[in-house]
């Protein structure tokens, strides 16, 4: 990606410089680019339509369609990271696939739609993501029995469609466990620290919704699990692309004492970041290892509750591609299948005392093996 | 030597009409020149021409005999000139001192800062020097209407003005006021100032004025020396033929009270009592007048009896029926028809035709909306009866409000308050703004009303008006009625002297005698009811 | 001045253009709005990077996206492509016809409080207020009633129950505005919050279906949704919906025009001191074109709950902002809203069909929306084209109209 | 004489105590709640004191100030002048959206901060064309500079960044005098982002321009009675041009501070604006058209906010949803109860001379 993002860099840097003179900007065709050179969304999706004809004699393995969930792409978790599993797929099976973003409820089925109806090309599977669309997707699934859906984050009862849920609060309490030892001890890493003296942690989260609740209810047992005398603050902001109110949210945990803090907020959650860089604390990332996304924040992030949905979105057009498409299946993906796991932070996670990496493992082990039984409510 | 102000043979055209028609004036440096004419007679525009405001289509303007080429009023401000409109140009929430000083703020700190002290300094000395009357601190809304033009007059002097155009200057003011800006006049030509007031009023322009200059349908119809003309040659001059304003009516023939008004005290926005104490009957068959100088709360009382504004003590009896509180529409609905004095505000919906504008009071009647549903076929027929009883021109019905004259628009609204063949007609200002013409029509049709055995309570600030019309007449000042008299038997001079506030058997007071007057005795509405009394 | 003499400006300066004028601005609107979206088409086209194969080439310039195939995919594909055989009323065209029927009511709903003189920014929230009540009321009286019956007597029900609650809702400003003199604006913006904020509430705690995960009420049952009609294979269009659209258009229109009520509202919405004049209650008035543009948006909640989504959801599509626009192209002219919302609707539609078969943002539309009233908000623009003479014709026209000066202030001025 | 000021004095009272009643009531209660607070630490009202008199809670109502004051600063302006600036709030968001790219591309924050500002600007010209010029309606101008921008930033985003959110860049720090910073809560005052500084000064040099100098009272008049100040030579188009580009630049830093205080742009939905323009509106109108009202009442709002959020954590038994509306029930109420506020005279018409 990184050779890709200064070539793009350059292209702007030149467009702004004329703002965006049309003669002189350095945008546009160019000759020698291949479509699928394995870069970001933008040339993957670019490549598609106009490859699969002129890219000429094998053609893409299949052909996907993904419709994200409203809030797009960029919000540098979720739909990020099933995009990845599409760009992967691409990459490794050599298919092609074109992304739709709906920005409102009632779009999820006329995009679901859209895809089942195209011809040019037929759409093998249709991923859509978030659990928004398993109304719509009840719908669309029956009106098109032929064409292959997997759904992501809900669970539809139908053939054609492969169903994909995980298990977030088994990977939040992981976090909660690992924020409750830090918080209770003194450490300091990176740009943050704890005091040892802290009596509560910190958890932000969207807008209110069983999903999000799931992440909370397994982030508190794991929290308590870790101490009895650790609180967990909890502020919802009401978005999960409002960074402002993620901010202010963190920074009130953070000023009533805790140290670390977990979000399950998307976009919000990059508020939460820089709250912990101004106080110095530590946050918790989800959804994707966000200490690697989010490489600015990388001095604050312990670890990542990270949620695969690039790994359902890969194994569903995996198995599309060798005519294995598991319709009518519904996936749990837990700890055990690594359908959720807790990934330490990219420069912090490394400087983590072993105690407390130990307790985790054993805990999550604890979980897989059914010792431990997480709660999905808090 | 040439003349002070010279303008050469100006004509201004506007789409569709020609305001100026190769009008030729000339101004002798330190006299007072009035320029007379009627409503529409083009005596603003040029005016507006001398000032830079519009570009004359023809023609030339000369000061000192110098050709002149203004471009906007800066221009002419730069030359010398300063205008004192009508409407003050005045920002009401700033004082005095900020007003007088607007766009020519003296600086201090590199131009970074307005020098107050200096701005109301200078201020002072120049009300000084010409003997002005005024506060430079005080918020210009918060001052009287005679100092608000003295303020006016002390921006353009404050200019460095040497030509002062003065449009209407007395129209808002009482005849003392009057006389005291007369003064000021005669002061400001001794120290060499030039003015040219607009004016359509004859006594004034003989009074105040040295040279006249008359002005109708946009051409110079006559210029002539103020001491060697009569008021007679230039009404006709004015008007080109002869007019009668007075009306003779003929001796009232009351009938029952209609209305009655009891200590009714109405506050305004400002929690001001705009009418403060007010009691009179109007009974059937009779005009009655109120008289006074706009701005005395004549225009809260009408509200108050039509029921637009709401009563604050006392009460309104209608047909022996206490409306005091009932809603506007019951009192249209009862029989109470209401020439609004701002037509173009109130009395029309500017952007309707005139079959909506007909409409207007009754849409909620029987007659034209059964059950809520207009009939607009009947209200139609209702608008071109109205049109062609009221000879409205043009004669044509879906015509927006807007496109008609201003006279052509009262006609419309008298007839269709008359049309509603109500039982007491309010009348405030009814010929406002009106042609000649029209004035007459509208005059014959309220006592036309009145002989009917019609109630018309008439609101007027022309004097000629109300004393020409009514049956009795009272005079209002500062929101109480000052007397009751017989219209007929009462001087225009001491109707001024009411006007400005002094009451009967207050003895000779001068111009400080009235400003006493209302403090003095506060016991006004005794006042009115006896004079009531007799006249009944 | 209050915002209602803002709005009423607002009014007059549309009204003062005729009603052929008006066509002919807005249509030169949306041309112009095209032609710029072009323009900004080619530009982000220059902006991004592409093969040469997949690039248009105009002037001698290749551009990765080609605006021809933007707007042909806007317009027709929003229509369903009647142009290219095998159309079908169950495609895309359903959709167009979805958003204009709802886009139809806010549309209404804001243009009635317009002509009130009231700018009713809160459709949006009493729309969320309607959709909310119809789904719990339906909810409610479902349980009584079932099969063809339950679909007859459940529509006008639940139709009424969102109307009654949106109008409720949209009183609250009418009589903070008429009784306490707040600015109408301000108060339908934060109540758009408040709605929202309430909804959440409510949908994610007492309301909340459990079988979802989604912030949502309990799934209406079939019977209790708009009938398909016409249009069998979608779910989410009635021809019904549309239909009653249409009545209300008319139902509006006589209302304005042929009823005393609606002459008091006009008369209040150009004049309220004339309208006062003519026995114009206009606290009432305020109040009641409020509650009655409540009302309408409030039928829009009820459709959007009956037809499209069968429940009640948390995150409304902005159908009530875009009433605004609607309302706006219209000249709040109840016809003129019928046009506008197929406009928008054809908009809101054809902006999927261009994510799906472009790489061109579909924001691209919103800015389109922009343009259109930008443009239409300046006549004086159009005038000046049409003339060809910047400049000269409108000093004059402005004297003559609402220039600074010489305009009769109640007859005393001399012109 | 003396009747006449007597006459300003009562009209000065009456145009001013309602506020007056309202402002005076809103700190007798705060000042009730702090003592209840003092006095029963562990009730709700000891919870609120807590929360009122934290210094994080004036440094986080600061932060959330910044763009609505500085909005609302522009608001004034253009209003004053006589032109409603109804399109703040795209204003905004397209300075939030150039201010965050530029930073991106050049990697220089002030940079950016400038060129948010000059895209805002930009904006707020082509506005004051259509609506002096070609005297488009001043109110559904500013919603269609509202929509245009609402479009355009996340469009921008999407083509440069396949995203309507961008990446994060820099942020402005924030910048501490030393002692000061130490106060016990107006030490928030003095550690804070240079934005913060930057609104300080723009609120002073506001009430400076207005109260002090004569483009101020050109401004004033020219939004009051624009035919007094046409006649006193000065041109009414050149100062609402002057004064609604202001607005332009003032909303610009308020949407520059926004995004670069975050590192960056978030177009879904109403953007990361969300309302602030709105807010602003309200915000100047509260504070009369004063730029120190117009800031308090913006600290108001903000406070609130900042508040709402502290809440949430000490779990007071009101759902969460709920307590997140309280700032806009709030204004509601506040605006129900002092009810109609005084626009300038000339607001939202057209004025044109023959010149």
């Amino acid at each position: 990606m990184a050779s890709d993002f200064d070539r793009r860099r350059f292209i702007k840097a030149a467009s702004a410089a004329g703002l965006v003179g049309l003669a002189g900007c350095s945008g546009g065709p160019s000759d020698g680019e291949n479509s699928s050179d394995g870069s970001d969304g933008s040339d993957g999706s670019d490549g598609s339509d106009g490859s699969d004809g002129s890219d000429g004699e094998s053609g893409p393995a299949a052909n996907i369609g993904m419709v994200y969930a409203t809030g797009g792409l960029g919000d540098g978790s979720f739909n990020d990271q099933a995009q990845q599993g599409a760009l992967q797929a691409e990459e490794e099976l050599g298919i092609s696939f074109r992304e739709s973003q709906p920005d409102e409820v009632s779009q999820f089925s006329t995009f679901q739609q859209q895809f089942a109806e195209s011809s040019d090309p037929n759409y093998d599977l249709v991923c859509c993501i978030g659990f928004l669309q398993a109304d719509s997707l009840t719908d669309t699934a029956s009106s098109y029995p032929d064409q292959d859906f997997m759904i992501v984050d809900s669970a539809v009862d139908a053939d054609n469609v492969a169903s994909y849920v995980f298990q977030e609060h088994e990977g939040s309490y992981l976090a909660g466990l690992m924020a409750s030892l830090l918080t209770t001890r003194s450490f300091s890493v990176g740009a943050g620290s704890t005091t040892g003296d802290s009596t509560n942690v910190g958890f932000v989260g969207g807008v209110e919704s069983d999903l999000i609740q799931k992440f909370q209810a397994g982030f508190e047992s794991g929290v308590s699990a870790g101490s009895d005398d650790i609180d967990v603050s909890v502020n919802y902001t009401g978005s999960f692309n409002d960074p402002a109110a993620g901010r202010e949210a963190a920074n009130a945990m953070y000023n009533s004492g805790a140290d670390i803090v977990y979000h399950a907020a998307g976009n919000t959650g990059t508020g939460v970041f820089q709250a912990a860089q101004e106080q110095g604390r530590f946050a918790i990332g989800v959804d994707r290892d966000q200490s690697v996304t989010r490489p600015d924040y990388a001095d604050v992030i312990l670890a990542s509750m990270v949620k695969r949905v690039d790994t359902a979105v890969y194994n569903a057009i995996d198995a599309t591609v060798d005519d294995e498409f598991p319709g009518g299946s519904n996936v749990a993906l837990g700890l055990d299948s690594d359908g959720v796991e807790l990934v330490f932070g990219d420069q912090l996670g490394s400087e983590i005392p072993q105690e407390i990496l130990d307790e985790v493992a054993t805990a999550r082990e604890d979980i897989i093996a059914g010792d431990t039984d997480v709660p999905s409510e808090p | 030597m040439a003349s002070a102000v010279h303008l050469d043979g100006i004509t201004k055209r506007f789409p569709g009409v020609v305001a100026n028609d190769d009008v030729d004036l000339e101004v002798e440096r330190g006299t007072v020149h009035a320029l007379l004419g009627e409503n529409g007679a083009g005596k603003t525009t040029l005016m507006n021409v001398l000032y830079g405001l519009y570009e004359p289509t023809s023609g030339e303007v000369r000061l000192d005999g110098e050709p002149q080429a203004f471009r906007s009023p800066r221009d002419a401000i730069d030359a010398g000139i300063g205008m004192i409109h009508q409407h003050f140009m005045l920002v009401d929430p700033m004082t005095v001192t900020e007003n007088i000083t607007l766009g020519n703020e003296p600086r201090k700190w590199g131009g970074l800062a307005v020098d107050r002290a200096g701005a109301r300094e200078a201020v002072v000395e120049l009300a000084d020097r010409y003997g002005f009357d005024v506060d430079p601190d005080a918020r210009i809304e918060d001052v009287s209407v005679g100092e608000q033009q003295r303020v006016e007059i002390l921006k353009a002097l404050y200019r460095g003005a040497d030509v002062l155009i003065l449009d209407e200057p007395t129209a808002v003011l009482t005849p003392q006021e009057v006389d005291e800006l007369f003064d000021v006049l005669d002061e400001l030509t001794a120290q060499g100032k030039t003015i040219i007031f607009i004016t359509h009023k004859l006594g004034e322009a003989m009074r105040a004025a040295d040279d006249i200059t008359v002005l109708r349908d946009g051409e110079k119809v006559g210029a002539v020396d103020a001491n060697a003309t009569s008021q007679e040659e230039l009404a006709e001059l004015m008007v080109g033929r002869e007019v009668l304003l007075d009306v003779d009516h003929g001796a009232a023939d009351a009938g029952d009270v209609v209305a009655a008004v009891s200590d009714v005290v109405v506050e305004d926005d400002r929690d001001v009592r705009a009418v403060d104490g007010v009691s009179f009957e109007v009974r059937a068959g009779e005009v009655f007048g109120i008289a006074g100088v706009d701005g005395n709360g004549q225009s809260e009382l009408v509200e108050a009896v039509t029921g637009l504004q709401e009563v604050d003590a006392g009460e309104i009896r209608f047909r022996g029926e206490d409306v005091t509180s009932t809603s506007r529409r019951e009192r249209i609905d009862s029989g109470m028809a209401y020439i609004p004095e701002d037509r173009q505000e109130r009395g029309l919906v500017m952007e309707f035709d005139l079959v909506e504008n007909g409409l207007l009071g009754s849409q909620h009647g029987r007659e034209f909306a059964p059950n809520g549903r207009i009939d607009w076929g009947d209200t139609r027929a209702h608008a071109d009866a109205i049109i062609d009883e009221y000879d409205v021109r043009p004669p044509n019905a879906d015509a927006e409000a807007h496109s008609l004259s201003g006279g052509n628009q009262q006609k419309f609204i008298v007839g269709r308050e008359f049309e509603r063949d109500p039982e007491l007609v309010v009348a405030s200002h009814p010929t406002r703004g009106v042609d000649v013409g029209s004035i007459e029509f509208i005059h014959e049709r309220l006592l036309e009303l009145r002989q009917q055995g019609v109630a018309i309570l008439l609101v007027s600030s022309k004097l000629e008006e109300v004393q020409g019309l009514s049956d009795r007449l009272a005079v209002v000042y500062e929101g109480e009625f000052i007397d009751v008299v017989d219209p007929d038997e009462t001087t225009e001079e001491e109707l001024g002297l009411l006007m400005a506030g002094e009451r009967p058997g207050d003895g000779d007071g001068g111009g400080g005698g009235f400003e006493t007057a209302s403090e003095a005795e506060p016991a006004p509405s005794t006042n009115a009811d006896a004079a009531d009394g007799e006249e009944a | 001045m209050s915002p209602a003499d803002r709005a009423r400006k607002a009014l007059s300066r549309l009204v003062e253009a005729s009603a052929t004028e008006r066509i002919l601005i807005s249509s030169a609107a949306l041309v112009l709005s095209v032609l710029i979206g072009a323009v900004l088409v080619l530009v982000a086209g220059r902006m991004t990077s592409c093969t040469a194969g997949e690039a248009v080439y105009y002037f001698g310039t290749g551009f990765c996206y080609d605006p021809v195939v933007v707007f042909d995919r806007l317009f027709l594909g929003a229509l369903g492509d009647p142009l290219s055989g095998g159309w079908s009323p169950n495609g895309q065209f359903a959709i167009t016809l979805r958003e204009t029927t709802l886009l139809l009511f806010t549309g209404l709903s804001v243009a009635l409080a317009f002509r009130a003189g009231i700018f009713n920014i809160g459709t949006q929230g009493q729309m969320v207020v309607g959709a909310l009540a119809t789904a719990l009321g339906v909810l409610w009286a479902s349980a009584f009633v079932s099969g063809l019956v339950g679909t007859v007597v459940l529509i006008p029900f639940g139709l009424l129950v969102g109307s009654v609650f949106g109008g409720l809702y949209g009183a609250i400003p009418g009589v903070l505005k008429a009784y306490a003199d707040a600015n109408e604006v301000i108060t339908t913006i934060m109540l758009n919050f408040v709605a929202t904020g309430v909804a959440l509430y409510l949908v994610s705690g007492v309301f909340k279906d459990p079988n979802s995960a989604a912030n949502q009420t309990v799934p209406l049952p079939e019977f209790a949704q708009f009938p398909s009609l016409f249009f069998g294979a979608r779910q989410d269009f009635s021809i019904v919906a549309l239909g009653f659209g249409l009545v209300a258009i008319a139902a509006l229109y006589y209302v304005l025009e042929h009823t005393a009520f609606g002459y008091d509202v006009r008369t209040s919405g150009v004049q309220p001191e004339a309208a006062e004049y003519g026995g114009v209650d206009s606290k009432r008035t305020i109040v009641a074109s409020l509650a009655l543009s409540g009302a309408l948006a409030g039928i829009a909640g009820a459709m959007y709950v009956m037809m499209i989504l069968g429940t009640f959801q948390t995150g409304i599509p902005d159908y009530g902002f875009d009433g605004i626009t609607v309302s706006i192209l219209a000249g709040n002219n109840p016809l003129g809203v019928g046009v506008a919302a197929l406009l928008f609707g054809v908009l809101k539609s054809g902006t999927t069909v261009v994510q799906f078969a472009t790489d061109v943002p579909p924001q691209l539309v919103g800015v389109l929306r922009g343009l259109i009233i930008l443009f239409v908000a300046m006549p004086e623009f159009f005038r000046l084209l049409a003339k060809g003479l910047p400049g000269q014709w409108s000093e004059s026209e402005a004297v003559a109209t609402d220039g600074g000066v010489a305009v009769d202030q109640g007859g005393e001025t001399d012109e | 004489m003396s009747d006449a000021a007597g006459d300003g004095e009562g009209g000065f009272v009456e145009r001013y105590s309602t506020r007056a009643l309202f402002a005076g009531t809103t700190v007798a209660a705060v000042v009730a709640l702090l003592v209840a607070g003092l006095l029963f630490p562990d009730s709700l009202a000891g919870t609120l004191a807590a929360v009122l008199t934290s210094e994080n809670t004036l440094a986080a109502a600061l932060r959330l100030s910044v763009p609505i004051a500085f909005a609302a600063l522009g608001g004034i302006f253009a209003e004053k002048s006589g032109v409603i600036n109804i399109g703040l709030e795209g204003l905004l968001i397209i300075s939030a959206f150039g201010a965050v790219y530029v930073t991106e591309v050049t990697g220089g924050v002030w940079v950016g901060f400038v060129a948010g500002v000059v895209a805002s600007t930009l904006l707020a010209a082509l506005f004051a064309v259509v609506t002096i010029k070609f005297r488009a309606d001043q109110i559904i101008a500013g919603l269609a500079v509202w929509l245009i921008a609402l479009g355009l930033a996340p469009f921008a985003s999407q083509v440069i960044y396949n995203s309507p959110n961008t990446p994060t860049v820099q942020t402005m720090g924030s910048i501490a005098v030393p002692v000061l910073e130490d106060l016990p809560f107006f030490g928030a005052l003095f550690s804070a982002s240079p934005t913060v500084y930057l609104l300080f000064l723009a609120v002073f040099c506001s009430w400076y321009v207005f109260e002090r100098t004569a483009f101020g009272r050109w401004i004033r008049a020219s939004g009051e009675n624009p035919k007094a100040l046409d006649t006193a030579g000065v041109s009414v188009t050149h100062v609402r041009y002057a004064a609604v580009i202001i607005s332009g630049v003032l909303a610009g830093m308020g949407g520059a501070a926004l995004s670069l205080d975050l590192g960056q742009f978030t177009g879904n939905g109403p953007t990361m604006v969300n309302g602030k323009g709105f807010i602003a509106i309200v915000a100047y109108l509260f504070g009369n058209y004063n730029p120190v009202g117009a800031f308090l009442s913006t600290m108001l709002f903000a406070g609130l906010d900042a508040v709402q959020t502290v809440l949430q954590l000490q779990g007071i038994g009101v759902p969460r949803q709920l307590i997140r509306i309280t700032p806009f029930v709030v204004v509601i109420i506040v605006l129900a109860l002092v009810g109609r506020t005084q626009l300038p005279e000339a607001a939202g018409d057209h004025y044109e001379t023959e010149e």
